[in-house]
């Protein structure tokens, strides 16, 4: 049985790890081994790749940039689904469970053509080429998923130990920062965790909304196509150099991630 | 059906368990006999629930062996050990009806429709579940679902035996008092060895045969409820059987006598003589509260102050502060309809009823010594 | 029993804000340019539900539809399974735990473009692991000119990017079981079979909700990682809604037209989530 | 705003649609209705069943668009019928 | 502080919770309410409380209108059947948090915390957190918090449900002597008669969201105003029996019997005879009239100086408790013998007609 199970998580891992892997050979590699032919490892180990990221400001920019706008989502996010999520987990008022399955659809709109419209509207609010106008505009899919993962480990959390606090002469603004959140640590590090990978990975929104200024990572690695082709070395580079902050992130928020698994009906 | 042996069995939770308060259950060597009705009794944290789940072979023990009618069952599975258990907190399978969890067990066994269509009618009708057949477990309250719960349990004919742990947390006291006998009835129609693990004493008696209890890990006595109740082998026992538990008075010899607060206690030479021997030990004197007399304090070898009485309807209990050490309180139940003030009574203690303990463990003398 | 109390409106005013700013007033703007014909800003003309009825008629709407809906449904139906596998295989406790939620969770944060990268050059028969090592046994397999091969290579990918989520989804759902319903089931004698009937799978109804609604969704709007490795083609075999639909708005700069089939795609989302989203909530409300 | 490309039909749909919002929820704090079981398969809300006649509205209009070439006038009205039976027996 | 309740009802989308509830508790009183599950007990207390707003009547708290008074600014405290404590704060910081919310000054909050946890016994605990203690450990820590502030009420939600039965019994004694020196007033909901009686004091009645009967405990036990009161008020319930007095005889099921002489007075006609299980008797009564019934022994539970004898009598389920231990084997005859003295008679309906005479000297400490 345990045997069984590990062989299939196992093979799953496999899977997943082959073109990470992949991704990471072809980054030590030159263009020239990479178009030249199959090799399981790089023939001739190069860091030129990684060198043009971390030498060129346009590149590194780019980084910083993304990381901005990343935050900026993650800490928007949290700090209005928070009260949202409460709401939703202890009350019932007019409209909730319309307004509920409204902020699901949000994640419905095809955004091909949304594009525009959102080019327009943050151009008219004087946004364009900011960070905070990414931010916001990953607002749009963050803030309902946020809401909805909050609100199951809020309604894990007994509705008494909120009376008890209000008992005490707690008021409510006190007994949510003071008490309830620090209760609710695993389901915020769960949380956050899931804004910043759809927030990082995110790119039609990202490319549309920035120019120079704000240009995202993601924006940038789709200039590594020039006139001789694409350059696939520093392309790859870009990618792993992309996975890191999600693995810091995800090293940061694990125990929180593996206690607030265990907790939360996600 | 089968009768449960635990062979040199002990149980630690870390790998390399030193010292004994390591252990979750010390060494032990018992018989669960075929057909009886047991109760398993303790504190919370006393390793009740560990042993359970080690009968079950829901657990492993770390020493020693479990054995089914003679034959070790370490290595076996619940299932293969054909046991049934019913948890504290009802167990249902929420997408089911309750006929459908009822008849779960049998079906997984691969019986017959018809056989487990009787099954559970009767098992339904013996818990008065009957018209709860066709809902759907979700929509049930707790106690129903304990009901269901248990049902699972009772459903199987062939079980070597039932465990309970704690089943009844869940139920109302004025359900409780139905569901025990309704055990108790299913006990006697069907032969099946039960265990109850129960941390009230009440439960245990009215449930059980015999009881187990265990302290820290052990199985200190193990008798009927009466054996429990009037010769208890461990202060434990005396203090946590029966409600309220054994008055325990401390003893100090002087001149080679037994002293109580001052007082020689009036007892045969050979008991004096017994307790002495036992100087240095922590002695101490064991008395039931039912069997405590109040009498006029002129007649009365121990007199103090009535500090507190309860009520309990058909009797009371009187707390009783003595003159010579009014931190010393002796607990007295008395008849309802006895009335007493705050006055100084006194207390006559009979000495078939006294109990003596060195270092908590019970003092015993022959009859011809006596 | 949640009380009633309408003061809780104020606890969902920033979201409400928020979302309705991001949300409300671009579709609004899509519902207007849906019927209009655009040239520029300044230059428009109404025409009514004209772009609805010649898209209506659109083969090009037509294929890619039920292209889409193939592609959704093979998503889903592989997703989801898997996904449970996996979640089932996980490691209960120790050092496995977290490591076994991180690697699982790299596909997620690869960049969309990356992904659609990763997969362009491991699969060409050339210089790609797969591709090469398909075609050395034998397999002629070329997802640049075969559709079969690319439309599989595309739903692999999607099934490497995203299985993981559903996984950790459920591993969540999982983890909140009480080990002592695996005690009752063992003790009922309950096949693994029955275990995850009776006891998992309900468990992971709410998880499976959001995780069907959300894998749903995202394929069904799948854009990036196709346009990337094979840019719809070969021909139009990976050409999906979203393709469509870009090609409609940017390539030809029809404004009204792409906005008319936006709304005629955020419709068809819309009905098929509340289908769903309805019969997995709606048992709850009894309960 | 130039850029929304407001028109008039597009305005009136929306002011309507915010119209039936308010109304609703009036209604609904005036009157409180409940969860009960109509001719739909589920038991809905006074909200649940706006939502459904407006979405089974959406469809018909492209329905009638796709199939048929009847004015759609007509069937706006045949919608706003439905929508009325649906709120009252659904 | 009193406390009076006033035509309080509370009606949740047409259903009744509490149904014109008026109770008058006095300053400094223990009161407990005793009900089954649902019964309205939690409910009643949240209430009082001012966790919910009544939809009729009104809350009166030491003479003041308090209904629409927010529970913030009314000086109550609750524990709750759950062990609630503020899980990320120490038992400590827990007790303290109603004095920091009331501004207390800090050396003030310390000296009371402490004093407060050395009354329950958990001052060695301070440093812990609530996880790492045990179930009545947590409970004494959840109390504190009740008692430090001094409220003008403190509710208490069966606190020691979900505890062991020993401690329970402690606690139970701990809990009347914190209180006997106080001037505050406690309401303490159980579902154990033996439970309310044992805390002395007021006890009240409730039943499917109505107060059935209030007074003091021993008063209302001993002489219930009905027959649900009856049948309430005690553990295991009481036994009830129709009779029919007719002809000068008194019929209980086929059995006829000569009529008391003490219910001479009472007309012909239907009734309902409630026999407490500790006055059933096995032996012929020494002194007194008593009624004489055959039974039919289902089961007999055997405590360690009791017995729990389940008989039936024509299908009537009949419960004795009789002192010492008595061994019967299953489907056995019986006969046995209810005093008259110690009867309740109900009229059909259930209101009181005859109970057994008080003790002379009701005796309360």
């Amino acid at each position: 049985m345990h045997v069984r199970k590990s062989l299939v998580m196992l093979l799953y891992l496999v899977f997943i790890l082959v073109p990470i892997y992949w991704l990471i050979n072809m980054s030590l590699k030159s263009n020239q081994e990479i178009l030249g032919g199959l090799t399981l490892w790089p023939v001739a180990p190069t860091l030129d790749n990684y060198r043009v990221i971390f030498t060129e400001p346009s590149w590194y920019t780019s980084y910083l940039n993304s990381l901005t706008y990343v935050s900026m989502n993650m800490a928007i996010s949290l700090l209005v689904a928070l009260p949202a999520a409460y709401a939703f987990s202890r009350y019932r008022f007019l409209g909730d469970k319309h307004m509920f399955f409204w902020l699901l659809t949000n994640r419905m709109a095809p955004p091909a053509v949304f594009l525009l419209p959102f080019f327009q509207l943050y151009s008219a609010v004087g946004l364009f080429d900011t960070p905070i106008a990414v931010a916001l505009a990953h607002c749009l899919f963050n803030v309902p998923l946020a809401v909805w993962i909050l609100e199951g480990f809020m309604s894990g959390v007994p509705k008494e130990i909120d009376e008890t606090a209000y008992i005490d002469g707690y008021s409510f603004p006190r007994f949510f920062v003071f008490i309830f959140i620090p209760m609710i640590r695993p389901g915020i590090g769960v949380t956050a965790f899931f804004c910043f990978m759809f927030s990082w990975v995110e790119l039609l929104l990202a490319r549309t909304l920035t120019s120079v200024d704000a240009k995202p990572i993601v924006a940038q690695m789709t200039r590594t196509v020039s006139a001789s082709g694409i350059d696939w070395g520093v392309l790859a580079a870009a990618g792993v150099v992309a996975l890191l902050p999600g693995i810091a992130v995800i090293y940061f928020v694990r125990n929180h991630v593996a206690k607030g698994f265990a907790l939360g009906r996600v | 059906m089968a009768e449960i042996r635990l062979a040199q069995l002990a149980h630690s939770y870390q790998d390399n368990p030193s010292a004994p308060e390591d252990y979750a259950l010390r060494r032990m060597e018992h018989v669960w006999e075929q057909g009886g009705a047991y109760a398993l009794l303790g504190p919370s944290g006393c390793g009740k629930s560990t042993l359970l789940n080690i009968m079950s072979g829901l657990l492993a023990p770390s020493e020693g062996e479990v054995l089914f009618d003679g034959k070790a069952v370490n290595a076996l599975s619940p299932q293969q050990r054909n046991i049934a258990q019913v948890f504290q907190f009802p167990v249902v399978y929420d997408t089911m009806t309750v006929f459908d969890n009822l008849a779960f067990p049998l079906r997984n066994q691969g019986q017959p429709k018809a056989t487990v269509e009787a099954r559970v009618r009767e098992v339904a009708a013996a818990l008065e579940i009957e018209p709860l057949l066709t809902r759907k477990a979700r929509n049930l309250t707790a106690d129903e679902k304990q009901k269901v719960s248990m049902g699972r349990g009772l459903v199987r004919d062939d079980v070597a035996a039932i465990l309970f742990d704690e089943p009844l947390t869940v139920i109302d006291p004025q359900l409780k008092w139905r569901l025990r006998r309704k055990l108790k009835e299913i006990h006697q129609r069907f032969n099946v060895t039960m265990v109850y693990v129960t941390h009230d004493q009440l439960e245990a008696a009215t449930f059980a045969d015999k009881i187990a209890v265990m302290y820290g890990g052990q199985i200190v006595q193990f008798g009927t409820p009466r054996e429990l109740f009037e010769t208890p082998r461990h202060t434990f026992v005396g203090y946590f059987i029966g409600s309220p538990g054994m008055n325990l008075l401390d003893l100090e010899i002087v001149a080679g006598r037994a002293h109580c607060h001052g007082l020689e206690l009036a007892l045969p030479e050979a008991w004096h003589a017994r307790l002495a021997a036992q100087e240095g030990a922590r002695l101490q004197l064991g008395i039931r509260p039912e069997f405590v007399e109040l009498v006029p304090a002129d007649e009365a070898t121990l007199t103090g102050r009535v500090d507190l009485i309860q009520d309990q309807g058909s009797f009371k209990i009187v707390d009783v502060a003595l003159t010579a050490d009014p931190a010393q309180l002796i607990k007295v139940r008395v008849d309802e309809y006895k009335s007493l003030g705050e006055e100084t009574v006194g207390l006559h203690l009979p000495e078939a009823w006294m109990r003596f303990y060195a270092n908590d463990l019970l003092l015993e003398i022959s009859d011809e010594a006596v | 029993m949640k009380p009633y109390n309408n003061k809780a409106w104020w606890l969902v005013l920033p979201v409400f804000v928020l979302v309705a700013f991001s949300a409300i007033i671009p579709m609004m703007t899509v519902v207007n340019y849906s019927v209009q014909d655009i040239f520029d800003p300044s230059t428009r003309y109404f025409v009514g539900t004209e772009w609805y009825r010649e898209i209506l008629s659109d083969p090009r709407l037509h294929d890619s539809l039920v292209r889409q809906f193939i592609y959704s449904f093979c998503v889903l139906a592989i997703e989801i399974p898997l996904g449970i596998i996996v979640a089932l295989s996980m490691p209960r406790r120790g050092l496995g735990v977290p490591v076994s939620l991180i690697l699982l969770a790299l596909p997620l944060l690869v960049p969309w473009n990356v992904v659609g990268t990763i997969w362009q050059i491991i699969g060409r028969e050339d210089i790609g692991l797969y591709g090469s090592l398909l075609n050395g046994l034998g397999i002629d397999y070329n997802y640049a000119s075969s559709p079969r091969d690319a439309w599989i290579t595309v739903l692999i990918m999607d099934v490497w990017h995203w299985t993981s989520l559903v996984a950790l989804l459920c591993y969540s759902g999982l983890r909140s079981i009480p080990d002592v319903y695996y005690q009752a089931a063992r003790i009922d004698r309950a096949s693994a079979w029955a275990v995850f009937r009776y006891i998992q799978l309900p468990k992971l109804k709410n998880v499976l909700l959001i995780a069907v609604m959300l894998r749903f969704m995202d394929s069904f709007m799948i854009y990036t990682e196709p346009f990337v490795l094979t840019g719809g083609g070969p021909g139009t075999a990976t050409t999906f809604l979203s393709q469509t639909l870009t090609q409609m708005a940017l390539g030809q700069f029809d404004l009204g037209r792409a906005a008319a089939f936006s709304l005629i795609y955020f419709l068809i989302i819309l009905l098929v989530t509340w289908v769903f989203y309805t019969a997995m909530t709606h048992n709850d409300d009894k309960g | 705003m130039s850029w929304m490309a407001w028109t008039l039909p597009t305005a009136s749909f929306f002011v309507i649609i915010a119209l039936m919002l308010v109304g609703m929820s009036i209604w609904q704090t005036v009157s409180p209705g409940h969860q009960r079981k109509g001719f739909l398969p589920i038991s809905t809300t006074r909200g649940d069943r706006l939502f459904i006649g407006l979405l089974a509205a959406a469809y018909a209009h492209l329905l009638a668009l796709a199939l048929t070439g009847w004015p759609l006038w007509i069937v706006t009205l045949v919608c706003v019928a439905g929508l009325i039976a649906l709120l009252k027996w659904g | 502080m009193s406390l009076q309740l006033e035509d309080v009802t509370l009606k949740v989308r047409g259903e009744t919770y509490i149904d014109e509830a008026n109770l008058q508790l006095d300053s400094g009183s223990f009161n407990v309410l005793l009900g089954h599950t649902l019964a309205g007990k939690t409910t009643l207390m949240r209430l009082m409380a001012g966790l919910d707003t009544p939809s009729r009547g009104r809350v009166w708290l030491g003479g003041r209108d308090m209904t629409d008074v927010p529970v913030r600014q009314r000086n109550v405290s609750m524990v709750y059947q759950q062990f609630i404590n503020y899980p990320t704060l120490s038992v400590f910081d827990n007790i303290a948090s109603p004095l920091k919310q009331a501004k207390v000054a800090r050396a003030e909050i310390q000296r009371r915390v402490e004093e407060t946890a050395h009354m329950l016994g958990i001052d060695h605990l301070l440093g812990r957190f609530p996880q790492a203690l045990s179930g009545g450990q947590q409970q004494r820590t959840a109390m504190a918090r009740a008692l430090v502030k001094d409220a003008d009420l403190v509710l208490f939600d069966e606190p020691l449900v979900n505890l062991d039965y020993k401690l329970r019994e402690s606690l139970r004694v701990e809990m009347r002597k914190l209180f006997a020196s106080r001037d505050t007033l406690a309401v303490y909901a159980t579902t154990e008669p033996a439970e309310a009686l044992a805390l002395g004091g007021t006890t009240v009645l409730l039943k499917e969201g109505r107060i059935v009967q209030s007074g003091p405990s021993g008063e209302v036990y001993r002489q219930p105003c009905n027959m649900e009161a009856a049948s309430l008020f005690g553990e295991p319930p009481i036994n009830l029996l129709a009779a029919e007095i007719a002809g000068g005889e008194c019929r209980i099921g086929r059995q006829r019997l000569p009529l008391p002489a003490a219910w001479q007075r009472l007309a012909e006609g239907h009734y309902r005879l409630g026999v407490r299980p500790h006055h059933v008797s096995l032996a012929p009564l020494a002194t007194g009239e008593a009624l004489c019934l055959p039974v039919q022994v289902r089961v007999a539970e055997i405590g360690g100086s009791e017995t729990f004898l389940h008989m039936t009598h024509d299908e009537i389920d009949l419960v004795a408790h009789l002192g010492g231990i008595h061994e019967l084997a299953v489907d056995q005859a019986l006969e046995i013998h209810l005093p008259c003295a110690e009867m309740f008679v109900f009229e059909p309906g259930g209101e009181l007609l005859l109970s057994p005479a008080l003790p002379a000297t009701a005796a309360r400490a």
